[in-house]
């Protein structure tokens, strides 16, 4: 991979990052939201405690004023106080941020895994028993909101049965050593991440399967059949890897919907990650929170479209060894 | 055919040339079991969705409809569909509420594939600096977490569901701009293209003869592959409260369902029909769009 | 698959694991006796001048002393840090003997001092939690165990003198602008439980706090769960997380009540909180734009008829509350308006659409919305968002839809909505009040001083309402101190109120609460017989709460049942692979 | 070794399933191949002749029918089980496909896809990578290179490179070296022919383009619509065809210099029959010059010319003096 | 027939000294001197074949005729005026010259019937009379007769020979003067192959219309060129009718291409090593010389003009319309 691919594509990604950074400031800015509504007749500020409040706010002056006093202090990763908590917004991400990322983390990778696993299958025996069971069910599977999955499984799995927590991080305030509180936290992982995981496997999979039949007919196969090599050899040595260029990218679009996914996920099972607190945030309208989620959000699937642009371009020798 | 000729207009010829390809779709259709169910499921759901007034009147729709109705009460002769938890009648804000999601559903498509056809048409055709800039904005959109920032949009301009049909238009239309793009760009080095210039025929020409027919049976297909997307965000924005609250869609069937306990009470016919309606739609238009897919693209044939 | 990529698979699924457990924070390592409450209410601000959620004054009510407490079931007055007190002969001061074995939970002292300085302070910033009981104090802690406190008006708030009490080590170090933004966080108790851990939005746990003075409660860890939903939240109590819940969805309660669940008792109590729709009657004196009908009171006579509110405690409520014509001025429902049948607000459309006619608006260009001088009557109606907040909006629409009144709904956050009201900019607008036990602070929301002026300082008068005479009767029960006479007054208050006043209160609603009965008992209520348990004026509940032996569940159970789905899983993907080993042969060929 | 013959087909028919119902690509084709033989199978695309490649190997796919017998060294193909064909394949007999563009896995190295080969069949060679290299005349250094770091003729290299890391007995070349320029078709020509030489290998190779096969082949086959019309001596046939389709594929060449071709392009009227329409009778009598009204109804067999014992042709008049002989 | 055809009056088309060069898509890398420096001049009603390996320019150039590639240098003039650079003007010259790609398939939009697709050159022009007399016309003297049983038909519907009548169709119902016919025939059976050969030449005769056939294939020319241009590395090396061309070809690459053509059976074969060349990176002196047999053999030394070879880029001379002339140091001693 040539520098200048890897270049061009960092600073993509990062011209993409400031225009959202930019779009941040002038979306939050047509909120009509006021900022010290959280201090409102709870204690009396003067006048001047209210304007400088305001100005630490970044809200005072001319709109680029504020525009340079928002570049400089997102830089800073500073992104004021939350209106609802009064906590720093960085701190309220910072506790939140690992939670999330585990739930997103196994489920993208269960996603993936097993989506590309069925949908390479499936393309590859194209019109078997396995590739219409598996297609119809990915279809509905695609078909189905997460939510709906977190409400059934909610229901079904964890209301009747109680073989799994209802919702939440862990148990809380139990007695747990290292190995039962790691336990007990994928116990409580099992059902929100599934939801997650059953919610995008269809995608995932549908698109393996579409980019496993393009590459169904290519003479390369041939090739390596007349080679003697076996079936299935010839499926993981020679279509699958092929197969899975056209799907990186379209993977790494999809991010973005998962982060989605969290949202609701979360929500449905008052799983306290980022998706809750965007959730939280908007019905707040906490615009510091929102800025800041937003942007983590956005700096997430941005980065991982880097990461994908990468390994695609690791991936296929093409972009590899294209000067 | 052949004898009929001399007498048919040119104009007559491509009416002719367009009603054959139509019945080309339609053969091709009728063939495509998968698709053809989808489409069928989708006439049945536009079908109720039209005739809603026939079905359910609309006061059935107030709140204080369900004064004399017991609460969450299964089906029963009555009640098909059995009663919500303020007594009223589900099946009425099901055959209702297909109205609004449909409705939304199609509405955000047109406007993602206006958007997204524009965009991609211009960013193909015309390079340089418009198309990088046109690039740029449409990765900015693909990239950019979608759901946030339909919430988001949602919440600055309110809750109708003409404005949730217009964000998520607004929210989703940089797939099909890719596409459309890409399509363009493949079609403007097609041999046939160059004929045309060389022919001596004017960008007008080129597009509208050659570009949009070739382009338009893609934006066809992938707008009947954008509205589910849409149903389904309306649905998780209905669901998690940022719909529009007067409107019974499905989504906000679920949210009541949801928030009054159903799934708890057992109450499967308050929860499962707007879900499981949720679902075959969107299955339907994804069988659809899949096959028209297949249908106008040859490369996919056999899918 | 490729072998590698499952490798690779594994190891990403291993390596989150691994983080899992590099972010899990150690929780408590003692077995103790845990009850664990499930919430919907995400706490605000645990800093007593920033606070307003009842969540928060819950966690205060168990981390904050006060001078005294109430009785669970009357609100009579109990001893807690004073253990006596005696007043003066006009009333105006009282000296309180303090306990003199007091420590905050940090090993400081907690003297007569904390409260003066608690008193004083208070005064001096303006906290708003404190100023409606403190306004006209002065106070003076002559030695550690002795505290003067004078008024400058007689005050039938004294001497319960019911304000959350502040370890003054503390707060000295806060000046009066960093307060605001002061979080709380330094967990210095007073109360019988202190805060040892909190996750914004997920828990806040208590454990005893070592220097309570009080009865020892049972209970030794007490934590309070977030939930997104209440339907999760009881599912959570059902599956046995959790003892006790706050707000059960009410189809839900009703099946409970029905007994479907042997080990959840259901508690419906009530504490006055009520609903109501605020109309803006733009008084004078105010800001904000109402709309011009809304300054009739037979237009908000007419709205108020216009209401079905039997069936909104039917349909929304399913029943767990009762229709309110006017507010509830405290906890105690001794202090409730006591109005004839005759003079209550019915269902009755067509003498709301006579009051209508009479006022004036008419339908005059037949679109089925009322009219007059060319103005529509057409109404801004704003909601919130949270929870079931909005569940009486489809209702009231309807009901005014049907006496001609158009409305235009939208719907905001909290804050938002509070922003609004500080401006009057609205028609109407659905909110809900929980009162005190004592009726003064309730009461001095509907005086003319408390309508908002000023935008960004608001008031709490959110009818934009003025009446003279109620503000009369208002200073007049503010400082008499013979409580027979002042019901009366407050009676009175409560019938001008209702008959000219800027509310249509829809109902008052009980508070839907859930017990693991088969782990605790001794559920007692405040007040008694129709008062909830927890969230309470006092949270003396939890005091009186007492295991069941045997009753708790453990997190023993749940290894197993991890191991046992590891199990399955590994079993399943390896039957997986083997299936696929074997029919790995040339199929296609 | 029975005898001396690599390759025996007899009777093959080949039949593809559409989705217009079975497609009949191949009609009953017998060919035989003798040890260091080279026979050039010639003709116009639909015509069978890649359907017949793919099917020697039975790499044709799995819904196709295949009937008759392919003697591979003696052994029949088509009966063998899975893992049996799998060992004869490359092993026995390997393939130089057309399009070298996409034969070769674009996101594997080409080293490692010759070794591939060469690592399944472990058992009858011992060459490298490097050797393979070497003999097709490439640097060792390309082995790590991708198939899109080379150019066409290389890639071509590369997959004769890889066609004989097995030591096959027969080399299917099919269309080796279209989609190549002149200048690297003879290179590629020569290099073929010189390893053919070398090795005394067997060889099919299948062109559409009959001036290629003059140089580089013994016999040479020529297919109409799925079967074998004429047959014979490179030399023979190509000079003096007697099948007329034969003939005007043979004239649509022109010789250079030739007074006889110039200003007079040659060629055949109306075009290659769709295999799923196939005319009656004699597939060709359609576009034939000298069709006759039998040619209508009966389908000559491909049989012996009475002048010549090494040639076969499919034509009513194959034994006519005045037309046999050009 | 003569070869030698006699021409009178001005060329049809002359090209002086044109270039093209590409951009090089890679920062710091050279331009592909795609087309460099070539002088050609058609008369009407000949046919000059444009013979060479692909990436020889031969391509390049003919769309440069056609205006559909910016010239870096040179000028190109048709009927004795610049190709005309505003609208009105290329409408007009685009009427007159008319070009048939390799691939029929590619060139006819699977969308149109053969009705449109032959009339859009008359529509584009606003000729619309007697549009179906026209078509049918055109159809039929292209060999598609009835026309009336080809109108409705789709591509797909039609054979590959049919489908390359078609596109000529579409070229011949504007009346060209000049058609431009890239490897019109490489991607046809080779039964269909001298039919449509045989059309060209017809169509030639019969309109007097000049045909420049772009080609790899040195029988194309020698069924029906009169003339024969040999391209290496963006420059004509090698001019003249097509019998002195193909009967004694000076150039050391003619002469290569021709030896291992196999129906030429004369020479003996010279298989020339390497790839195809590069148009990024043509050498100093001769664009041949890294592939020259005469320079491997020794055989330029043994003649003293090696050094010429290296370092002097040999020029074609000036030239009558039918003189055989080559660009060699070797043909000057």
């Amino acid at each position: 991979m040539s520098n200048r691919y890897v270049i061009k594509k960092i600073i993509g990604a990062l011209l993409t990052l400031f225009a959202v950074v930019v779009f941040n400031f002038f979306l939050f800015r047509i909120v009509d939201r006021d900022p010290l509504s959280k201090y409102r007749g709870r204690s009396k500020l003067s006048l001047e405690q209210r304007e400088a409040m305001i100005r630490r706010m970044g809200l005072s002056g001319s709109k680029w004023d504020q525009f340079v006093v928002y570049i400089k202090s997102t830089l800073r990763l500073d992104f004021g106080r939350s209106f609802d908590s009064t906590r720093p917004v960085l701190r309220e991400i910072a506790d939140r941020l690992p939670a999330t990322l585990i739930l997103v983390g196994i489920s993208t990778a269960l996603t993936i895994g097993i989506g590309l696993y069925i949908g390479a299958k499936a393309g590859w025996a194209r019109g078997s028993r396995f590739d219409r069971v598996s297609t119809s069910g990915t279809m509905v599977l695609y078909a189905t909101p997460e939510f709906f999955f977190g409400m059934l499984l909610l229901a079904i799995v964890a209301g009747r049965t109680g073989w799994f927590p209802t919702g939440g991080l862990r148990d809380i305030g139990a007695n747990y050593g290292f190995v039962d509180s790691l336990l007990d936290r994928a116990h409580h992982l099992v059902l929100p991440s599934l939801t997650l995981t059953l919610g995008y496997l269809g995608s995932y999979s549908l698109i393996m399967r579409t980019s496993m039949l393009e590459t169904l007919g290519e003479d390369y196969l041939t090739t390596a059949r007349a080679k003697g090599l076996k079936e299935s050899d010839v499926m993981t040595h020679h279509a699958v890897p092929n197969a899975l260029l056209p799907s990186v990218s379209v993977i790494a679009i999809s991010f973005g919907f998962v982060i989605g996914g969290a949202i609701t996920t979360e929500t449905v099972f008052s799983y306290p990650g980022l998706g809750l607190a965007t959730a939280d945030a908007i019905r707040n309208t906490d615009l510091p929170m929102l800025q800041a989620l937003f942007l983590v959000a956005s700096a997430a699937v941005i980065f991982l479209n880097l990461v994908a642009d990468l390994t695609y371009g690791l991936l296929d020798p093409r972009i590899r060894h294209s000067t | 055919m052949s004898d009929s000729v001399a007498s048919i207009s040119p104009r007559g010829m491509t009416w002719a040339r367009r009603k054959r390809a139509l019945a080309r779709v339609w053969r091709e259709l009728r063939n495509d079991r998968s698709g053809f169910s989808g489409l069928l499921i989708l006439l049945g759901f536009g079908l109720v969705a039209l005739c809603a007034p026939l079905i359910a009147d609309r006061s059935l729709l107030l709140a204080a409809a369900g004064r004399n109705n017991p609460d969450l009460a299964g089906p029963s002769a009555k009640f098909l569909l059995g009663t919500d938890d303020i007594g009223r009648d589900i099946l009425a804000q099901l055959v209702w509420g297909s109205r609004v999601s449909l409705f939304i559903g199609i509405f955000a498509t047109v406007v993602a594939v206006l958007i997204g056809s524009l965009v991609g048409l211009v960013a193909g055709y015309v390079k340089g600096k418009v198309a990088t800039v046109l690039l740029a904005i449409d990765n900015f959109f693909l990239v950019v977490p979608f759901l946030p920032l339909a919430i988001v949009l949602a919440v600055i301009l309110g809750r109708s569901p003409v404005t949730l049909a217009l964000v998520i238009g607004f929210t989703s239309w940089a797939g099909s701009a890719r596409l459309v793009r890409a399509q363009v760009l493949s079609l403007s080095e097609r041999g046939y293209v160059e004929r045309a210039r060389a022919l001596g025929a004017n960008s007008r020409h080129v597009i509208l003869r050659h570009i949009l027919p070739g382009v338009a049976p893609l934006i066809i297909a992938n707008a009947t592959l954008i509205v589910p997307g849409a149903i389904l965000t309306e649905s998780t924005l209905s669901f998690l409260g940022f719909g529009d609250r007067l409107s019974p869609s499905w989504g906000k069937l679920l949210d009541g369902a949801q928030s009054s306990g159903s799934i708890t009470l057992n109450a499967w016919w308050y929860y499962l029909p707007p879900g499981l309606c949720i679902i075959t739609v969107v299955l339907a238009f994804t069988l659809f769009g899949r096959a028209l897919e297949r249908i106008f693209d040859p490369r996919l044939a056999g899918r | 698959m490729n072998k590698n990529l499952f490798k690779i698979l594994v190891a990403l699924v291993v390596g989150f694991a691994a983080l899992a457990v590099s972010t899990s924070t150690s929780v408590s390592a003692e077995g103790e006796l845990t009850f664990t409450v499930g919430v919907t209410q995400d706490i605000d601000s645990l800093n007593v001048t920033v606070g307003f959620l009842v969540i928060d004054y819950e966690i205060w009510n168990l981390t904050l002393p006060s001078l005294t407490s109430k009785a669970a079931s009357d609100f009579s007055i109990l001893p807690y840090m004073a253990e006596s007190w005696t007043g003066s002969e006009d009333g105006l001061t009282w000296t309180y003997k303090l306990r003199s074995d007091m420590k905050w939970s940090d090993g400081e002292p907690m003297t007569a001092d904390d409260v003066a300085y608690t008193i004083t302070r208070s005064v001096a910033d303006g906290w708003w939690n404190h100023t409606p009981v403190t306004g006209n104090l002065t106070a003076t802690a002559t030695d550690a165990e002795t505290l003067v406190v004078t008024s400058s008006v007689p005050d039938p708030k004294l001497p319960i003198l019911d304000v959350y009490i502040v370890p003054k080590h503390i707060y000295e170090k806060i000046s009066a602008e960093e307060l605001p933004n002061y979080l709380a966080d330094d967990n210095v108790s007073g109360g019988p439980f202190q805060i040892v851990e909190r996750k914004e939005g997920e828990f806040v746990r208590l454990v005893q706090n070592p220097n309570w003075f009080g009865k020892e409660p049972a209970i030794e860890q007490l934590i309070f769960r977030t939930f997104e939903t209440a339907e999760a939240q009881y599912n959570a109590i059902k599956a046995g997380d959790l003892d006790a819940v706050d707000d059960v969805p009410v189809k839900i309660f009703t099946s409970l009540e029905a007994g479907d669940e042997p080990n959840i008792i259901g508690i419906a109590g009530n504490q006055g909180s009520f609903s109501y729709l605020a109309m803006n009657s733009s008084c004078p004196t105010g800001i904000g734009d109402g709309h011009v009908a809304l300054k009739d009171p037979n237009v908000r006579r007419a709205i108020n008829w216009s209401l079905d509110r039997e069936l909104m405690v039917d349909k929304v409520l399913n029943g767990f509350g009762k229709p309110a014509v006017s507010i509830s001025a405290s906890a105690n429902p001794a202090f409730d308006y006591q109005v004839a049948a005759d003079q209550t607000y019915s269902y009755d459309p067509a003498r709301a659409k006579a009051l209508l006619d009479e006022a004036g608006w008419k339908d005059t260009n037949g679109d089925g919305v009322r009219d007059k001088d060319g103005v529509e009557l057409k109404l801004r109606y704003f909601d919130r968002s949270i929870g079931g907040a909005s569940d009486t909006t489809p209702f009231i629409t309807g009901f005014l839809k049907d006496v001609g009144i158009a409305t235009d709904v939208k719907t905001f956050d909290e804050d938002s909505l509070g922003a609004i009201q500080a401006k009057s900019e609205f028609d109407l607008y659905t909110w809900g009040w929980s009162p005190y036990a004592d009726p003064d602070n309730m009461l001095s929301n509907f005086t003319t001083a408390a309508v908002p002026t000023d935008p960004t300082v608001g008031g709490y008068n959110d009818g934009n309402w003025c009446n003279a005479e109620y503000d009369a009767l208002y200073a007049k029960q503010k400082v008499e101190l013979d409580p027979v006479k002042r019901a009366d007054m407050i009676q009175q208050m409560h019938k001008i109120f209702a008959n000219d006043g800027p509310y249509a209160v829809l109902y008052k609603y009980d508070n839907l609460q859930a017990f693991r009965s088969d782990r605790w008992q001794n559920f007692v209520r405040q007040p008694a017989e129709v008062g909830p348990i927890m969230f309470t004026q006092t949270s003396t509940g939890y005091l009186d709460l007492e295991p069941i032996s045997g009753g708790s569940g453990g997190g023993g159970t749940n290894t197993i049942v991890v191991i046992g789905v590891a199990l399955v899983v590994a079993g399943a993907v390896f039957t997986l692979v083997r299936s696929r080993r074997k029919k790995s042969a040339d199929d296609r060929q | 070794m029975i005898d001396s013959t690599v390759l025996k087909v007899r009777d093959l028919y080949v039949t593809y399933q559409s989705s217009f119902g079975p497609v009949p690509a191949v009609r009953g084709v017998d060919l035989d191949i003798a040890l260091g033989e080279t026979l050039g199978l010639a003709g116009e695309s639909g015509c069978g002749k890649s359907t017949l490649a793919m099917a020697l190997l039975r790499l044709v796919p799995p819904t196709t029918q295949i009937s008759g017998s392919i003697l591979l060294d003696g052994q029949n193909v088509l009966t063998m089980k899975p893992g049996q064909l799998r060992l004869v394949r490359w092993a026995q007999a390997s393939i130089v496909f057309q399009g070298a563009q996409h034969v070769l896995n674009p996101v594997q190295r080409i080293g490692a896809q010759i070794d591939e080969a060469i690592q399944l069949h472990h058992g009858s060679t011992s060459s490298t990578v490097r050797e393979m290299l070497a003999l097709v005349g490439l640097s060792d250094t390309r082995a790590d290179d991708y198939p899109h770091e080379l150019s066409g003729g290389q890639k071509q290299r590369v997959m004769i490179a890889m066609a004989l890391s097995c030591n096959p007995l027969l080399i299917i070349a099919d269309e080796p070296t279209t989609a190549l320029d002149v200048m690297v078709q003879a290179q590629i020509l020569q290099l073929l022919d010189n390893i053919k030489r070398e090795r005394g290998l067997s060889m099919l190779f299948i062109t559409h383009d009959l001036s290629v096969l003059s140089h580089n082949t013994d016999r040479v086959a020529v297919m109409y619509a799925g079967r074998i019309v004429e047959v014979g001596p490179a030399e023979e046939l190509l000079r003096g065809s007697i099948h007329p389709y034969s003939r005007a594929l043979a004239e649509s060449f022109p010789i250079i210099g030739d007074p006889k071709s110039r200003h007079q392009p040659k060629g055949l009227a109306g075009d290659p029959p769709d295999p799923n329409l196939l005319p009656s009778g004699c597939p060709f009598h359609p576009r034939c010059n000298v069709a006759i009204d039998s040619c209508k109804s009966i389908d000559i067999k491909l049989s012996a010319v009475a002048k010549s014992v090494d040639r076969q042709v499919a034509c009513v008049h194959a034994n006519d003096e005045s037309r046999s002989v050009k | 027939m003569s070869s030698n055809k006699q021409y009178s009056g001005n060329a049809l088309l002359e090209l002086r000294d044109v270039h093209v060069a590409y951009p090089s898509r890679r920062r710091g890398g050279s331009v592909a001197r795609a087309v460099d420096g070539v002088q050609l001049t058609l008369q009407p009603g000949e046919i000059v074949a444009l013979v060479g390996e692909s990436g020889c320019g031969k391509t390049t150039l003919a769309r440069a005729i056609l205006g559909l590639q910016q010239l870096s240098q040179g000028t190109i003039q048709f009927d004795g005026e610049s190709i005309p650079t505003d609208a009105a003007g290329k409408k007009l010259f685009r009427r007159q010259v008319q070009i048939v790609f390799q691939d029929p398939t590619a060139s006819l939009n699977p969308r149109q019937s053969v009705y449109e697709i032959v009339a859009e050159g008359l529509r584009i022009h606003g000729n619309s009379e007697n549009e179906h007399k026209i078509v049918s016309a055109a159809l039929e003297r292209c060999g598609l007769h009835p026309a009336d049983r080809y109108l409705l038909r789709y591509p797909h519907e039609l054979s590959g020979g049919q489908r390359q009548r078609v596109v000529i169709a579409g070229a011949m119902v504007l009346e060209p003067r000049l058609l431009i016919a890239d490897e019109p025939v490489s991607s046809l059976d080779a039964s269909v192959r001298g039919e449509i050969l045989k059309l060209l030449q017809d169509l030639a005769r019969d309109k007097n219309m000049a045909v420049l056939v772009v080609t790899h294939d040195l029988g194309l020319p020698w069924n029906i060129a009169d003339r024969i241009a040999v391209m290496y590395l963006g420059r004509i090396v090698e001019i003249g009718t097509t019998e002195d061309v193909l009967a004694r070809p000076k150039h050391p690459y003619t002469r290569a291409l021709l030896s291992v053509v196999h129906e030429h059976l004369q020479l003996e074969q010279q298989i020339l090593k390497g790839d195809t060349p590069d148009p990024t990176s043509i050498s100093r002196g001769c664009r041949f010389n890294p592939r020259c047999p005469m320079v491997q053999s020794g055989e330029a030394e043994r003649l003293g003009i090696l050094q010429k070879c290296l370092n002097d880029d040999p020029v074609l001379p000036n030239k009558q319309n039918n003189d055989h002339i080559a660009a060699c140091h070797a043909l000057n001693i």
